[in-house]
């Protein structure tokens, strides 16, 4: 028994580190999740039959009830609310971190190295708790989701941590004076909760990695503290997934960390948004059929808003409908387009949109000149082109899709309202382009209708497919706000 | 050699791991590989049952290691199971291929 | 835990560290690869210090770590600086990039 | 000290880890480079801090003698040496694991799994010693380079490996018997020997990558007898280095470990290669120099014969006088061009060529329908058509350079004889092939000449370039070896 446990520690790792591997392409992803699952078996059970362990009825109670919670979860959250799911799960797994590390020090009252390893799991823990319940408060809508700002805030926030490190250090010193602990935690739950209210709901994505990597590195420190290989490895596995995730995002955005955490970066330029009052082109659904359906080639830019209206079915209608027809559909996927990484893969693959069909941002730009229209889809910031020309846009030098430069362009969208950064979008009043206003699901379903009447282009009698419409001729109105 | 010395040599390995696994994951796969490694984190659950199953363990370890348990349960439950859910999605389309 | 328990945690790590590491040396580069490997294998000197640096060692201990020393030293030396002088090589030709 | 120590090693660890992650691409391989002089620096001087290190002098005698021998090969190893001074070295380094575990076992004579580690680490060691020196005559043709091949040979070689392993089982499970220790040793110099008289000099760039992931794991065992992480981490990224650049070799070749292995392929083959007498297109340095300055764009395929002319710095010339008459001139690189991995960008690279002009496979074989030349210097198998169309080919399913797609194809060698797979090139007789006979270097050294002497095409008046010549007038004669 004795030489099978670490065998079982050892093997369950390898499961984690394959998981973690096969994940890296649609193909091996499935094999990657057996891996990972395979090796959290492996941990359980190689950690029940640990002959430490002899008091199973808490332990199974406590089992039955997490699944019971489980799954349901798993099953009912939508996909447009898995980044809540994420936020509230890394919630639980700060919390049962911390809690461990509170048993423990309560128990053992370690010292040394040991000690050091506890209050950074504890610290870690507990702030990623409340800042996590905070995010998704957040993303679900149940608090405000804009930034909460006041005067010397920073300043505050910043005491706050240097107290509950400079109590985690006298704890290591002197780890008998258990009255600091209760502190030393409050101090923490409640640095948690700063750190959030000032960033807006928007930048929640780029926390919640960040947090993600916060609970991995406490996981790592739990590791430390009951000298278990396993999870300090599964916690620097987590970390650097956080990590790396938030540094992805934050360098697709062009943004940095602290700008991300100190920033309150959707508030400062909510502002900028004036409605100026300059003309669109508007058209209406048939008109988009019409043109979309003499085109020969057509990108998708889909953006938050189709996640919003959760318009994902529908454009795999009008993908099919339009593929049908001959029409070459393919959709360009910005890596921050939606609220979290991937975000449109997910929705696109939800509907059955067959995934070598989207394409990432450098694979799909040098296509926009030779595109005879690009259909935006509840996309804002993403297809924004003053991040390349205007340099002193909040969201300069950000790379983005080029979809100005297709042939004729068109915008779904409910108003001219900005989109998460707040800032205008000179795309939007080009000659070349359409407004479709109106809830990206309702467009859609209108477009995927008047496709079904109109007649198939290419059966006019004309061989070659040629675009007939001249955009001038469409409604012209002034923009104005419509929601 | 102390322990936490071995710790460290884990520790910086898996670290470095780590980056180089998740570098070469596709764009495609972000949202997945969010909950994947939420469900690893779940891991925590190891801890907990130390705690908790441990002989004379006092009144406030088998509290928290319950309430540690059961909060990571449900990580390890839901996360699989979303990430599975997830991942069944991606798909190429077979005849389009053929 | 036993010592070598602790070896296969971390053997285990660096053999799949190394597996993602060397997957991902761009072609152009695998002969000063080889080169450097080599020289890293001459890591070998670190056990040949210890058995032959030991208090009282026995001159059988003695022979064999001073030819062990010998044997590494040579392939560091020159696995490094031969690594070096492949790598010099490979410049882009500045004046045609402007 | 006492905990400065192992930080040093760790650093160490961290610094082979490094070197490794940033020698993946030219722009960052020097920080490798020194990353993992640093990390050897830490590890040697960690080691020499140690408190059961008490004896200098013999150990500074050897580092002086090993850095007098290893400066000067370092700096006179000519790059078209770089296979044999690896062999070389690998037969050091096993050398040295295997003798530090003779040591360590009459030494302390150590039990159980420390026991098996030892054996697992001279065996390696004493083979791979053996094996790297052979390797290392047959490159350097010390020895004959042809397969020796007798019959029963595999089963002798497995018996003799097989009672190695047994005896090796028998010192695991008593160690005292020290008297089984030479014949162990014996055994296992032995089998290196044998292990590499069946295999063909071609084939030991593969078996050298093979040996270099043997020597790995013997420092990988060191660890585990010595109680040492850094010697673990340091063996394992060896080994897994060689093992990939074997399985990298082995799959551009299309051929499997147990075939190489046990295949004795060289040989099998070399008398497939009858000179069927056929009739060629043969030409001039003039004439080649006259169709290379009307081409438009140019890929070079450099082979095996380029290394061993030496031609590589003429053929940069070749590049300069094209480039400045403004031809486009790529090279085409396949992966087992040469003979050791990355053997053409090397030596490329030391004439200077800039290394965006190299392309990888992948990336040029869709260029070849487009280049007005293909000019093949020295290159035989990578290009062979066989490899797609002659299913029997033992180089069938081979990936290949497509250069016969090329308008044109021009073929220096000194003969009709074939290369290191031992079979005939239907390329050489295509209607659209000119053959240029001769050592590679000297050909190309009078086609530089000739094109100084040619005025320059685009100044003939005629702004746009083209080809100008009818492959068809060219002399033909009949193949025939010319060696
Ligand atoms: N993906 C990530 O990981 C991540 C993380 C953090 C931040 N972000 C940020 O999020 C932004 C994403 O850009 P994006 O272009 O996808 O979105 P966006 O810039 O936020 O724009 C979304 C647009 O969708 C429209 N919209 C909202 N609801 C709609 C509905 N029901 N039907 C039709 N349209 C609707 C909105 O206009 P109307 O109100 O006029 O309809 C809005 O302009 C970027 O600025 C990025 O930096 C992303
Ligand atoms: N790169 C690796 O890692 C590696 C490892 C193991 C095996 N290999 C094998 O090596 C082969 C490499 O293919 P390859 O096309 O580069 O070479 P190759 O097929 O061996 O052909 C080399 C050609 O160069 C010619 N040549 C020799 N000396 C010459 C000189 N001085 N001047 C001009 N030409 C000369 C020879 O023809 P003449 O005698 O008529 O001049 C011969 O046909 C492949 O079969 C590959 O599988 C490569």
């Amino acid at each position: 028994m004795d030489s099978v446990l670490p065998a079982l520690y050892i093997l369950a790792a390898a499961g984690f580190i394959l998981a973690l591997k096969w994940m890296s392409s649609p193909a091996t992803a499935r094999r990657g999740v057996i891996a990972g699952e395979a090796g959290m078996l492996l941990a359980v059970i190689g950690t029940l039959l640990r002959y430490e362990v002899v008091n199973y009825q808490w332990i199974l109670i406590a089992f039955f009830l997490g699944s019971a919670v489980g799954v349901p979860i798993a099953y009912l959250t939508p996909m447009t609310a898995v980044p809540q799911r994420t936020a509230i799960s890394h919630a639980f797994g700060a919390l049962a971190a911390a809690l461990i590390g509170t048993a423990e020090y309560y128990r053992h009252t370690p010292h040394g190295f040991t000690m050091g390893a506890l209050v950074l799991e504890t610290l870690l823990g507990f702030l990623t708790f409340t800042a996590s319940l905070m995010a998704f408060g957040k993303l679900q809508e149940l608090l405000p989701t804009r930034p909460m700002t006041y005067r010397g805030q920073n300043i505050v926030n910043l005491s706050l941590f240097g107290l509950a490190v400079v109590i985690g250090v006298a704890l290591v010193i002197s780890p008998e004076q258990t009255w600091m602990f209760p502190i030393f935690m409050t101090l923490s739950l409640l640095f948690g909760i700063l750190l959030i209210i000032p960033i807006g709901g928007a930048d929640m994505p780029t926390v919640i990695a960040l947090l993600n990597s916060y609970a991995g590195l406490s996981a790592s420190a739990m590791g430390f503290v009951l000298d278990n290989n396993l999870l300090i490895i599964a916690g620097a596995l987590d970390g650097s997934s956080g990590l790396i995730l938030s540094i992805i995002m934050s360098r697709a955005m062009n943004r940095s960390f602290t700008n991300i955490l100190f920033g309150a970066f959707g508030q400062l330029h909510a502002s900028a948004a004036q409605a100026t009052a300059r003309p669109v082109h508007s058209a209406t659904p048939e008109e988009a059929a019409e043109i979309l359906d003499s085109a020969r080639t057509v990108i998708v830019v889909p953006g938050y808003g189709m996640a919003v209206a959760q318009a994902q079915h529908k454009l795999r209608e009008l993908f099919d409908a339009l593929t049908r027809r001959g029409v070459d559909v393919k959709f360009a996927i910005h890596p921050v387009a939606g609220r979290m990484p991937g975000h449109m893969n997910v929705l696109l693959a939800e509907a059955d949109v067959p995934y070598d069909k989207l394409f990432e941002m450098d694979e799909i730009n040098s296509e926009f000149p030779m595109a005879d229209v690009a259909l935006i889809i509840g996309a804002n910031d993403v297809v924004n082109p003053a991040a390349q020309t205007d340099k002193t846009s909040p969201i300069a030098g950000m790379p983005i899709l080029e979809a100005y430069k297709a042939r004729t362009v068109m915008v779904i969208k409910r108003s001219m309202s900005p989109g998460f950064a707040g800032i205008d979008n000179d795309l939007y009043y080009m000659d070349k382009t359409l407004m479709l206003f109106g809830d990206a699901k309702a467009v859609l379903t209108s477009i995927v209708k008047e496709l079904g009447a109109v007649p198939r282009a290419v059966e006019n009698g004309n061989g070659d497919r040629q675009l007939f419409h001249d955009v001038s001729t469409f409604t012209t109105r002034t923009a104005e706000k419509k929601v | 050699m102390k322990s936490y010395e071995f710790g460290l040599w884990v520790f910086m390995l898996a670290a470095f791991l780590g980056f180089e696994l998740i570098r070469r994951v596709s764009p495609l796969l972000h949202t997945p590989l969010m909950s994947l490694t939420n469900a690893i984190s779940a891991i925590s659950v190891v801890g907990a049952i130390l705690i908790t199953g441990e002989k004379d363990a006092p009144t406030l370890s088998l509290v928290l290691g319950f309430i540690a348990i059961f909060a990571s349960t449900t990580n390890l439950v839901s996360g699989y199971l979303i990430t599975d859910r997830i991942i069944k999605m991606f798909k190429k389309r077979e005849p389009e291929k053929k």
